[in-house]
């Protein structure tokens, strides 16, 4: 099926981010018709994923779903979620681009959230999309589907349909903002850092989904290894990240975002004790210096200045031993951990596919969007143009959406 | 003291500082009543005791003056106190008042009750040292014990009650109209002994941050609930919590009417959370 | 009078699985307030809705009463439905008995049927007596006022002007331009100022929409969003505007750092901005210079990290040794903020120019030695653990942005707040150039300490909310919501009753309620601004005798819900 | 009807539409058994809750009080919860003097956003309730009588 749209200049928004729902809002708003794509079946991306926000330590889910539900009922926003912009050009009046929607088996639109799909399912293939998604559905894991279709016949309002095909939407659009957000790097090609090597080494979002409130724990804190409550828990700072060998820069939010994990592991259980692993505690922002003192002095959390040379599980595989030099005490250390959570491996995500013929967005040595390449003005926001926390990712955004309505005065 | 109180308050009137002295009056028959002094030579009348609440009837008197008249009030310390909460209500113009301060004697001090038996800005007499209500025996006998204990006695006091409004009525501060104790969403009409927790709880939970314990509540119940121990404890907990008292500042609003930036607590910045029933939240 | 539907969604077996519909129908049968109950298999697929919505039309029933799912469920949609089918919002009442009751007692069938008719009776209670608070509607200025001329601001004001809306600039200094007149050169790219500022000014002079008012100073600020009433002295003339939004870019000042490391008691310590002055004079001859960080910052009384002094030293280090490049310049920190990719880059290319980075501690600041002019600087270098004298013959001490000293004032006119320095506060992370007041957006160092760059990023970001919110050129009270959807409602004031007591006032969060001096018994009555309000009910919660009210969810209704609750 | 001394507690829930409300829906969503004699009352923000409400209720012969709002911090309304937090201790402090007792009135701020903590604190105030002398005593009989449909 193929639709070519036909709205007044439109704009395509691929991510739908804090950074991609603010740019997308601020421009319906001024009237433009806006595309918003986001690969995932749900709108909010990384902050969706993260439970507790600094510096005001409130869940970052309730304002987030404001502003989801905002755009969602917009009249002049289309949300193409679990989509994908497969080819982009660029012509003397704009960008076509392609999107590849691949339509989830449950449509969200009649799912009531009975569950009665969960029960038959003999696959456990059936699961919440997620725990926030307002309003509930379910959503099938394709690769577990053994495509039985005994869902299809229970379910009461006919909402599930088993060969949906992809979809392929041919859009003609005036400005594209790139907001699709960042990824974790893959941390095997340091392997000092002892990723993999023991289920309580983890990477911070792999912790927050571990900690959260609305996770598999409720918010207590556990061993992954052996469910006991860990005594002591490490966190590694700026880990691949002002590392020459994967990521130069900064990546701008860990450094507070430890902090934060640290603080709600004291808070839930005072007894575990924290220590955080850094090279420069980065903290620019309304409240964020004085959060880390709280830190320090409230919550009692250890800092040490360093980072560490080896990371590796005891042969008896119940801790974690730490090999670091206190660059303040100038000692080497080894200290025994029973969690070890490494920060700072944030890069951008792709905006396009590797094999794309143009190279639309450009992108910097460093894999961020260069928006002024041979003199072709490009929008984004958010990580995809520097790695920044939410305040400034939404300020981008805005800002982005700004240089687009001008862009288009302009030319008038 | 008597003697200092007239010529404070003859000077006043001579300099035309104030156009009238509310006080007390002996007349004949050596009747006690309150009265507008605005003649110097009036003044032999005024009498200081007994305890006599003077700050509403100031209240009425001002809102009937002409432009410019400024009343002055022979006031003790909860009448200045009930002052400037009336003030801080937008119910008197600061401007409009006077106050001549004259301390209580320790004797009156001890039959209030009274913390603060003395103005904040004293004029005449002697300032006597406060008491402490909660050392007293019947406030102690109210206010301890288990809840089941504490209940107990203050159902047996409160079943007298026969909805006179007379606490109501008598308080310095009150002066809404309509109140919320005659409306039937609020407490059920028509039944006597007055809803007991409705009734008692919402008119002290009214006073919660503006009580002067003056004690006049009680002073003026016919059937002698003491009244004036429902608001001790959270007279307490502002003093504790936010070292708020009412009428100590005409300009200092109560805490409660503002957020944990402007008003933080004494023993906590902003609270993380609140769950008064388990304060570890999670773990 | 009986003028309620009510329906009771079996939710296709959902609902009825537990609770017994047939019982609760049987129950409305007494209640004299319900014309009909009706149960159906489900209202959210879009069966029964224009039925419904046409019965109210139809005036065949009142009100309508829905006990299905929960709002954030499908209930939510029902209800939008109905309205978008012009159905009055207060005239639905939506009941939640399946989250809320059938699938939390499934082991208790009896218990949820019992607690399903009493949520119903509720319900109604509700319905009886649930009203309407009235809306107004204003219309929006196509105009917008800027408060400051600095990179902030200027970016402001041109993106505003070229999106075609009339802007006014005020700016307190004879020039605009704020702080990029004041340094000489930018970080990271080293670019002049005066490069990043011409490009404004020509803006400014070119185009017919921008007005800038020098020598500024606000006089008065009355009006509500979308139409503000400002009267302002520019020199000596007085102006009058009417813009429907403001933004505030007025800045920051940088701290003198008076009576620390000997500042102005030995010659050659100085601080940054005299640094910037030097170079804007010319070149400045040093062979030894040592830059200081948190000079009175991330200190006791200054806890916090003002941003750009990192960078500002960094960027004056590599001028020094560009200029002399056998000089030896010493950046002694307690962390380096260069936060980003752009920033680290810099920092790192810096430190290969040779640029040297000395750690202290912050209990062991260093020592300015000299008697009448500077020899050297004495530190504890945390990384290596020793103490070490370096000669100096310049200490350019790098002092924090603090807020500009009538914040205050502006802050009390547009009715904002301030943070517990004295910048401008957002009202949620999630929209940081947005504040408490609608139509009043803050954007760079008057809302923190930024560099120009992210200042102007600002200012395009304060513009484009400025330019949303211009966009309609009419708008009612109820827009302007704090939650998804319209507003609740507006908080409603009796003033028979009011006695002017003043708690609401002081209680609103957002400064919605003014009191206004009357004759009569009492002195002063309040008043609400609707366009402020935003149903929070903090105000009917204080209002000691029920004179405020919120309609929609007024006392009669909150005293039956808690009569017939069980 | 059952008689005063076996019935289960009856309780009423205050919940902030944006948190406490959202809590009360995920403990629905994953069908969390709870005692069924609890009503919730839906809210725009805790601010909106009178203390004079949650006396009426007491006096209602209703034997506990919940009132949930946002995180603090979180408030939706520029931090109106602060001071509803500060006027409900304040009330806490009156029930606590008259012996009805400050645990008929819970303040659960924040912790009503997740749906397990929901469940939990429901959970837990009907013991606490459960637990507290019989309100009989303040209650008067008009009002029972009133009550008795139930």
């Amino acid at each position: 099926m193929m639709v070519q749209n036909n709205e007044k200049n439109p704009v395509l928004v691929v991510g739908g981010g804090v950074a991609g729902i603010i740019a997308a809002f601020d421009l319906a708003e001024m009237g433009r018709t806006v595309h918003l794509v986001d690969s995932a079946p749900l709108l909010g991306g990384q902050v969706a994923k993260l439970d507790k926000i600094y510096p005001t330590d409130h869940c970052a889910f309730c304002p987030l779903w404001t502003d989801i539900k905002k755009v969602q009922e917009h009249h002049r926003v289309i949300v193409h979620t679990t989509s994908k912009v497969t080819d982009i050009t660029q012509d003397a009046d704009g960008y076509n681009v392609v999107i590849v929607c691949d339509p989830p088996a449950i449509d969200e639109s009649l799912c009531i959230f009975c569950g009665r799909c969960v029960d038959t399912c003999t696959k456990g293939a059936v699961r919440p999309l997620w725990a926030h998604a307002y309003p509930p559905a379910y959503f099938i894991d394709r690769q577990l589907c053994a495509e039985c279709g005994d869902c299809v016949d229970v379910c009461p309002t006919e909402a599930i349909n088993l060969n949906r095909t992809e979809v392929e939407l041919f859009l003609a659009v005036d400005e594209v903002i790139w907001a699709t957000g960042f990824k974790e790097a893959d941390l095997s090609t340091l392997p000092e850092f002892g990723m993999g090597t023991h289920p309580d080494v983890m990477t911070s979002l792999e912790f927050e989904e571990w900690i959260a409130e609305a996770g598999v724990n409720k918010g207590t804190i556990t061993r992954k290894v052996n469910g006991a409550v860990p005594k002591n828990i490490a966190f590694i700072q700026c880990v691949g990240a002002r590392d020459q060998r994967m990521l130069p820069y900064c990546s701008a939010v860990c450094c507070m975002h430890a902090l934060k994990q640290a603080q709600w592991v004291k808070r839930r259980n005072p007894l575990i004790d924290c220590t955080i692993l850094y090279t420069d505690l980065r903290t620019v922002g309304r409240g964020y210096n004085e959060y880390s003192l709280r830190e320090l002095h409230e919550s009692a959390i250890t800092f040490i200045r360093g980072r560490p040379g080896l990371i590796h599980p005891l042969p008896t595989g119940d801790a974690i031993a730490i090999k670091y030099e206190n660059t303040l005490t100038q000692t080497r250390e080894i200290a025994k951990f029973d969690m070890v959570v490494l920060n700072g491996n944030l890069q951008t995500s792709p905006a396009r596919k590797a094999a794309d013929s143009q190279h639309i967005p450009p992108l910097n040595g460093e894999g961020f969007v260069d928006t002024m390449q041979d003199e072709i003005p490009r929008y984004a926001c958010g990580f995809n143009l520097e790695p920044a926390d939410i305040a400034e990712s939404v300020i981008q955004a805005s800002s982005a959406a700004m240089k687009v309505t001008i862009k288009e005065e302009l030319q008038k | 003291m008597l003697e200092q109180t007239r010529n404070l308050a003859r000077r006043i009137l001579e300099e035309k500082q104030a156009n009238g002295i509310l006080g007390l009056a002996q007349g004949e028959f050596n009747i006690i009543q309150p009265r507008i002094f605005s003649e110097p030579a009036e003044l032999e009348y005024l009498v200081l005791e007994p305890k006599w609440p003077l700050a509403k009837m100031a209240m009425r008197i001002l809102r009937s003056v002409p432009e410019g008249y400024t009343l002055a009030v022979v006031c003790r310390g909860c009448d200045e106190r009930a002052i400037y909460e009336l003030i801080k209500r937008n119910q008197i113009a600061r401007e409009k008042i006077l106050t001549i301060g004259i301390a209580c004697s320790t004797a009156q001090a001890s039959a209030c009750l009274c913390e603060r038996p003395y103005p904040s800005h004293l004029d005449v007499g002697e300032a006597s040292a406060g008491v402490n209500p909660f050392e007293d025996e019947t406030v102690r006998s109210l206010l301890q014990g288990d809840d089941a204990v504490r209940m107990a006695r203050w159902a047996k006091v409160l079943k007298r009650c026969i909805k006179c409004y007379g606490c109501r009525n008598s308080c310095p501060i009150c002066i809404c109209e309509p109140c919320k104790l005659e409306d039937p969403v609020w407490v059920k009409t028509g039944s006597i002994p007055a809803e007991m927790l409705a009734f008692h709880l919402i008119r002290a939970f009214h006073l919660s941050d503006t009580c002067v314990a003056c004690g006049a509540c009680q002073e003026a119940c016919p059937v002698g609930i003491p009244l004036l121990s429902l608001q001790l404890s959270m007279r307490k907990a502002l003093q504790d919590k936010y070292m708020y008292e009412a009428g100590i500042d005409p300009a200092k609003k109560s805490p409660v009417l503002a957020d944990f930036f402007d008003e933080p607590e004494t023993d906590r910045d902003v609270p993380a959370w609140v769950n008064s029933l388990r304060e570890n939240h999670g773990a | 009078m009986a003028d309620i539907t009510v329906y009771l969604c079996k939710c296709f077996g959902e609902i009825a699985a537990t609770v017994d519909l047939e019982i609760v129908r049987a129950g409305l049968g007494d209640n004299p307030s319900v014309s009909s109950a009706e149960i159906v298999d489900s209202l959210c697929l879009n069966r029964d809705l224009e039925t419904m919505a046409h019965q109210i039309r139809e005036g065949v029933t009142q009100k309508v009463l829905i006990a299905a799912c929960s709002s954030l469920a499908r209930g939510d949609r029902i209800v939008r439905g109905l309205v978008h089918r012009g159905v009055r919002r207060t005239d639905i009442h939506l009941v939640d008995i399946r989250e809320g009751c059938a699938w939390i007692h499934a082991g208790d069938p009896d218990g949820a049927t019992g607690k399903a008719e009493r949520l119903i009776d509720m319900g109604l209670a509700h319905l009886e007596n649930v009203q309407t608070s009235d809306d107004v509607s204003v219309k929006i200025n196509n105009e917008v006022m800027v408060i400051g001329a600095g990179p902030a601001g200027l970016a402001a004001a041109t993106s505003l002007a070229r999106s075609g809306i009339t802007v006014h600039v005020i700016e307190r200094a004879p020039h605009p331009g704020g702080m990029l007149r004041l340094v000489s050169r930018l970080y990271p790219k080293d670019s002049a100022a005066s490069s990043r500022l011409e490009p404004y000014l020509d803006e400014l002079e070119r185009n017919p929409l921008i007005t800038v008012y020098p020598r500024a100073k606000l006089q008065s600020i009355r009006g509500y969003t979308g139409n503000y009433k400002i009267r302002l002295s520019s020199g000596d003339d007085e102006h009058n505007l009417s813009p429907g939004a403001v933004i505030i870019a007025s800045g920051a000042k940088v701290l003198l750092p008076d009576g620390l490391f000997r500042y102005g008691e030995v010659a050659n310590v100085i601080s940054q901005m005299e640094l910037e002055t030097r170079f804007r004079k010319g070149a400045v001859a040093t062979k030894n210079a040592v830059f200081i960080q948190c000079v009175g910052a991330r200190c006791q009384d200054r806890p916090y990290c003002s941003t750009i002094c990192c960078p500002a030293s960094i960027k004056n280090a590599a001028r020094l040794k560009a200029e002399n490049p056998v000089a030896n310049v010493f950046v002694i920190h307690r962390d380096i903020m260069m936060p980003g990719s752009v920033l680290e880059g810099y920092y790192r290319h810096v430190m290969a120019q040779g640029v040297r980075f000395i750690r202290c501690e912050k209990d062991r600041p260093p020592e300015i030695i000299g008697t009448d002019r500077i020899e050297a600087v004495s530190v504890y270098d945390a990384v290596t653990g020793s103490t070490r004298t370096i000669d100096a013959d310049l200490a350019v001490l790098s002092t924090p942005l603090i807020p500009n000293d009538d914040n205050r004032r502006i802050a009390e006119l547009l009715g904002l707040q301030l943070d517990r320095y004295g910048f401008f506060r957002e009202i949620y992370p999630m929209h940081p150039v947005e504040t408490r007041m609608d139509g009043v957006f803050i954007c760079g160092s008057a809302r923190w300490p930024v560099s120009s760059d992210v200042a102007i990023t600002q200012g395009e970001a304060a513009a484009m909310k400025a330019a949303a919110l211009l966009a309609r050129s009419q708008a009612a009270a109820s827009d302007f919501s704090r939650v998804p959807g319209r507003k609740f409602g507006h908080a409603r004031v009796n003033v028979e009753t009011c006695s002017g007591c003043g708690n609401c006032m002081a209680v609103c969060p957002f400064d919605a309620i003014r009191l206004q001096k009357v004759e009569g018994k009492y002195s002063h009555v309040s008043r609400v601004n609707k366009m402020r309000c935003k149903a929070c009910g903090n105000c009917v919660s204080v209002c000691p005798n029920g004179t405020m009210q919120m309609p929609e969810h007024n006392y009669l209704s909150v005293g039956e819900m808690i009569r017939r609750a069980f | 009807m059952e008689t005063e001394t076996t019935r289960q507690p009856r309780i009423l829930v205050f919940a902030c539409r944006w948190c406490g409300l959202i809590g009360a829906d995920g403990a629905g969503k994953n069908r969390i058994a709870l005692p069924s004699n609890f009503r919730i009352i839906p809210v725009e923000c805790a601010a909106y809750v009178e203390p004079d409400a949650i006396i009426r209720a007491l006096a209602s012969g209703i034997d506990g009080t919940i009132v949930m709002g946002c995180h603090v911090g979180g408030c939706r309304f520029n931090d109106a919860n602060h001071a509803a937090i500060k006027r409900l201790e304040l009330l806490k402090e009156l029930l606590d003097a008259t012996g009805v007792g400050r645990d008929r009135l819970l303040i659960s701020f924040g912790t009503a956003h997740e749906d397990h903590q929901f469940a939990e604190v429901i959970r837990d105030y009907f013991d606490t309730v459960a637990a507290l002398p019989p309100l009989e005593p303040w209650v008067s009989t008009l009002t029972m009588k009133h009550l008795s449909r139930s």
